[in-house]
């Protein structure tokens, strides 16, 4: 089997495949390879599905905004695979001046961006959202926002990519890159070693032990963070949730159940066991935040939990983009638990990136380099 | 936190087993079961055990539950119902729901005793109400007194499926088929036999091409398969029912321990996913157990002694016992176990094709097809004797580890000998009182009373009978044989009821001599 | 523990099947012909036909067609139904009411 | 009650507790008190619990002991109540589930 491609794609998850399916797309070879047996199974598969651009730090909310412009409206339609994308906006609530306050801040930080976001009262919270309980005073609203199945998403890209010639290895856990004639080159498995022109690293946490093997330091650290799904229940509202204290967010999917994602405060210091198991606190922390907010969900039962690792980035923000000082090597890592929603958008224009050495949206702030020493002297 | 030496997850019968030891050498225990009742499986098993007295034999099921709650109380163990266990998290965290809450628990040591599932098979039509697990027929008539269907047909030929098909007919159902798409009877032979000749016809190599209905379940389509399980077009057969219950084997429910992180395998042999474990259940999680099902689908008397060993062994794990005492008690529980692992369905004889028993008696072919022995093979067995006078005739043909009947006579009548697995012969310098008891003791329901000099031209044949309404003495019907067809007309002569038979009446009927050798059930009607 | 797993690798064509129309997933009635189809898509494996298609995540989480599933994902394959892992099993056990797992009890004890 | 088995030749005389009404859909039915809802339906010839979300199939009874969740209705307003291991309450409303609602599919269309 040849072992080379243009790019080498390490992880298979959201981002990995989003990009392998835009490089593949605009015509390059590529190899994927994912270290665990299954595709898209860390962050990818574990996360609460919002698409949303209201509460983004200014310097990823470019490339939201740029995704649900141009990419998400017919990304099922693209990927051949029901995406179940819903645009009908973003309630972040709030309960108390305190909240107010932090979701004000959000919102003006996002309306200099062009973003469309304001401040609405508890009435006009419950005319977009009838169910939801009296003790939401305040919320913030961006009706451009949304969500998605972040599985059949992640998988959809996948097919599609396969379908387009990208080989995809799992089971192939990489232990290190090596240079060849000062570039990057190499790739090596435990099993194998692979070879390509470029090579992204988009492996989440594992991410920083892989550029580590060049020299290159990401720093982030994990958190583990937890979401439940209930069974279907009839139809209530099609929004994406939100609060101030994010102690939980979610929707109601296509199916009827609601997925919902929230925090016992104790997610960066879980014990890490090999696996991401949940813990036994959180789910129940998570239905007394949901009950709260909504009383009628009080009977819906809960078939399913799960926790998963988030690559938290040391400023919060992700490490996208070239490496500059280790040619052919690209990063796209460190999302910090909010990579979903913009994983088309990051696939799309890393494939410009690497194709044509510039991107659409400005990701220049996401650079590796702003943890770096200023070195403005050079040789 | 709440904090328990042990923790048991399953008040079935390994579950139970294992408090009962744990908590005698000093172990404070608690067991949560989902369920309302304790028990398990066993209140749904109203037949009478197999193996020997330790292993509870020719006791029935639901009263050996009772015996094992008793015990369990006696021990001090706290057993506590409608408690689903939810999860199983890090450092032996145990969350529960109770009633309307949850509460967390911490066990020092934790065994798993959650038994198994029932399988599945698919046909067109399965999902149509109607088609039901075997399961779910044991519980709807023996834990709620409803009958399943009126009309059924049974898939699978295990024991589960003979054995729910016997107490489908005891509740009054009418069993019209007994399918499997292996070419063998899976299950023991006396319980094949005893549901053959009440009339089921027995379909081998066969499986469900449909079930029909609209709503429900109105009939049922079964086919001849082929060596490779493909339909054979023209051999289809339709039945008006309105069952069709499922009895496919089963898989352990082994989720609790997966989603702790527990070393898992898969292994056909035992049934599906199971914990990697040592003989007395250690896991792969320190303080971790299993026991029963759970760790391998097996029957109800080794999960009993699984049970036992998980219970000891926890007990010296948490340094109740010294390791001197639990190697002295596996040492003979393991022997007890071994005993049950023996004969012709011993895991290591699983898919072998055994023609022969350990006497060299050529095994019945047709036991094996249609379910029950023909009146020429049965000649062969050593159980099958001819004497003056009443005497036991043994219709025991198979190796299995049991041995009741050589306990239940009290003039020494029958034989097994040392090994628990051989077949029954008679004892010729023993004389026969015609007590019964080794009727009513056999779980198989394979032994008869014959009299060949009952009356001039007329022998008497005692057979056990556990079905409503008793026949009074007097009454006139017919004998059925070994394959449910009628051999002739017979009078029931006396209907025997005591105490010592557990629920097993002894019914005696009278027919020419000429079919004593035949006769081997009775039906109220003129056939 | 992760085996290599070469998904370009040649699996034969997608042969439309007679009972590809039979309800394999009772909860989420998921059929065989979609299981049968998400494998030539890629899904080699059980835990992603789960999030590609719903088989096993409805109410009873799997607890009927685990093994259905992964006999017809197995022969898809041409591997025997062992060497698949199975699906996670995940918390809770059966499903439990918002209010009820909101409810934690205070102490725990049993001696009410 | 013709489903009923009133005496059992091994577990004898089977032992149920006080008889009460309930309704299912627009039927007055009887049955046991702690008894599971299913059993009561069942011998009342009840075959259909539900039918289905995507394909509109009937369902019923199939593990009779919560774990396929096939049997679930509508109880007391409810939604997806496994009826094999619910008791059976004086005064209870058990409904026909469709998907998850109790209303029929054309009423669902129509909303």
């Amino acid at each position: 089997m040849n072992n080379c491609a243009d790019v080498i794609i390490i992880g298979g998850g959201v981002i990995g495949c989003a990009t392998a399916y835009y490089l593949a797309k605009a015509g390059s070879s590529v190899i994927v390879l994912e270290g665990s047996d299954h595709i898209g199974d860390g962050g990818s598969s574990r996360n609460g599905g919002g698409v949303r651009q209201s509460g983004r730090d200014p310097r990823e909310l470019p490339l939201a905004m740029y995704g649900i412009r141009n990419l998400w409206p017919t990304l099922s339609e693209e990927l051949e695979v029901d995406c179940e994308y819903h645009q009908d906006g973003n309630l972040r609530l709030g309960k108390n001046e305190k909240h107010a306050q932090i979701l004000t801040g959000l919102a003006d930080r996002a309306r200099a961006c062009g973003l469309d976001v304001r401040m609405i009262d508890g009435d006009e919270v419950r005319q977009i959202n009838p169910y939801l309980s009296h003790e939401v005073t305040v919320a913030s609203w961006c009706p451009t926002d949304g969500h998605a199945n972040p599985l059949t998403t992640t998988l959809g890209f996948y097919k599609t990519a396969r379908k387009l010639g990208v080989r995809f290895i799992t089971g192939e856990k990489v232990t290190s890159l090596q240079m060849v004639r000062s570039r990057v080159r190499k790739v090596v498995t435990e099993n194998n070693v692979y070879e390509g022109e470029k090579i992204l690293v988009a492996a989440g946490l594992h991410s920083r032990e892989i550029l580590g093997s060049v020299g290159i330091d990401v720093p982030m650290s994990q958190s583990l963070l937890e979401c439940l799904v209930t069974e279907a229940e009839p139809h209530m509202f099609d929004q994406m949730l939100g609060t101030a204290e994010a102690d939980f967010y979610g929707h109601q999917t296509k199916h009827g159940s609601f997925v919902f994602g929230g925090s016992s405060g104790l997610e960066p210091f879980n014990k890490d066991n090999g696996t991401p198991v949940t813990s036994s606190l959180i789910a129940s922390c998570i239905c007394r935040g949901i009950m709260k907010y909504f009383p009628d969900l009080a009977d819906a039962k809960i078939v399913r939990t799960w926790a998963g690792w988030s690559d938290k980035s040391a400023d919060g923000v992700p490490v996208l983009g070239s490496i500059d000082e280790v040619p052919g090597l690209y990063a796209a890592c460190a999302f910090t638990g909010h990579g979903f929603g913009i994983a088309p958008a990051v696939g799309e224009q890393l494939t410009k990136l690497m194709l044509t050495g510039s991107t659409d949206v400005d990701i220049a702030s996401l650079h590796y380099d702003r943890f770096k020493a200023k070195d403005v002297i050079g040789f | 936190m709440k904090r328990y030496d042990l923790i048991i997850v399953g008040a079935g019968p390994s579950g139970l087993s294992a408090a009962i030891e744990a908590a005698k050498r000093g172990l404070k225990v608690v067991v949560f079961d989902e369920n309302e009742k304790p028990g398990g499986q066993l209140f749904k098993q109203i037949h009478k055990f197999f193996g020997s007295k330790e292993h509870k034999a020719k006791i029935r099921g639901f009263v050996i539950g009772q015996q094992l709650l008793e015990e369990a109380e006696a021990a001090g163990v706290k057993t506590v119902l409608n408690a689903t266990v939810i999860g199983l998290y890090q450092d032996r965290e145990v969350v529960v729901k109770i009633g309307e809450e949850v509460r967390h628990y911490k066990g020092d040591s934790i065994i798993i005793a959650t038994g198994a599932a029932e399988n599945m098979v698919t046909f067109d039509g399965w999902t149509l109400p109607g088609v039901i697990g075997a399961g779910a027929a044991q519980t709807m008539m023996n834990l709620h007194g409803v009958k399943p269907g009126e009309k059924i047909l049974m898939l699978g030929s295990g024991n589960v499926g003979l054995v729910v098909s016997f107490q489908l007919m005891q509740c009054g159902c009418e069993v019209v088929a007994l399918v499997d798409a292996a070419p063998k009877v899976g299950g023991y032979g006396v319980h094949a036999a005893k549901v053959a000749r009440m009339g089921v016809p027995f379909y081998l190599s066969h499986t469900i091409v449909r079930a029909e209905g609209e709503e429900c379940v109105t009939g049922v389509t079964i086919a001849e398969v082929d060596n490779n399980f493909k339909f054979i077009p023209g051999t289809e057969k339709h039945f008006d029912v309105d069952t069709i219950c499922l009895a496919v084997g089963l898989s352990p429910m082994s989720q609790l321990l997966k989603m702790a992180g527990c070393d898992m395998e898969d292994n056909p042999r035992r049934g599906g996913q199971v914990p990697i474990c040592d003989s007395c259940g250690r896991t792969s999680l320190p303080g971790v157990f299993v026991a029963g099902d759970v760790s391998g689908i097996e029957e109800a008397s080794s999960a009993m002694i699984e049970g036992r060993m998980a219970g000891i062994a926890a007990a010296e794990y948490l340094g109740f016992i010294e390791k001197k005492e639990l190697e002295a008690e596996l040492l003979s529980l393991d022997a007890a176990l071994d005993g049950l692992r023996r004969g012709m369905f011993a895991p290591e004889n699983r898919g072998k094709n055994i023609t022969e028993t350990e006497e060299h008696i050529p095994v019945s072919e047709n036991l094996l097809k249609h379910g029950y022995v023909t009146d020429e093979e049965i000649t062969r067995f050593p159980g099958f004797t001819h004497a003056v006078g009443v005497h036991p005739v043994m219709e025991c043909t198979q190796n299995i580890p049991c041995n009741p009947c050589q306990d239940a006579c009290p003039k020494g009548c029958i034989r097994i000998g040392e090994k628990i697995t051989s077949l029954p012969s008679v004892n010729p310098e023993s004389d026969c009182i015609g007590c019964g008891m080794c009727v009513a003791s056999c779980s198989g329901q394979a032994i008869f009373l014959v009299d060949e000099t009952f009356e001039d031209g007329y022998a008497s044949v005692t057979i056990p009978y556990e079905f409503l309404p008793l026949p009074a003495a007097g009454t006139r019907g017919t004998a059925l044989g070994r394959n449910g067809q009628k051999v002739c007309d017979a009078e029931v002569i006396s209907v025997k009821s005591v105490p010592a038979y557990d629920k097993t009446n002894l019914l005696t009927m009278k027919v020419p001599v000429d079919y004593a050798d035949k006769a081997r059930f009775f039906v109220q009607e003129q056939v | 523990m992760n085996k290599v797993n070469d998904r370009s690798r040649d699996i034969g064509k997608f042969i439309p099947a007679e009972d590809d129309g039979r309800i394999i997933c009772r909860c989420e009635e998921i059929t065989k012909g979609e299981i049968r189809k998400a494998v030539h898509e890629g899904m080699f494996t059980l835990t992603e036909i789960r999030r590609y298609l719903r088989t096993g995540m409805g109410l009873c989480q799997g607890q009927t067609c685990a093994k259905l599933v992964k006999s017809i994902v197995a022969a898809e394959l041409h591997v025997s139904p062992a060497e698949l892992e199975p699906a996670t099993s995940r918390v809770p056990m059966r499903p439990i009411e918002m209010r009820i797992l909101g409810n934690e009890a205070k102490g725990g004890d049993l001696n009410e | 009650m013709e489903n009923r088995i009133e005496t059992h030749p091994v577990l004898g005389e089977i032992q149920k507790g006080k008889r009460v009404t309930f309704t299912y859909n627009d039927r007055e039915l009887e049955g046991y008190e702690g008894e599971p809802i299913a059993a009561a339906l069942k011998s009342a010839g009840v075959m259909v619990h539900r039918y289905t979300k995507k394909e509109h199939k009937p369902r019923g009874i199939f593990c009779a002991i919560g774990r396929c969740t096939d049997c679930v209705m509508v109880v007391d307003g409810k939604p997806n109540v496994r009826t094999c291991v619910t008791p059976l309450a004086a005064g209870m409303k058990v409904q026909t589930q469709y998907g998850v609602s109790d209303k029929p599919f054309e009423e669902q269309d129509r909303a």
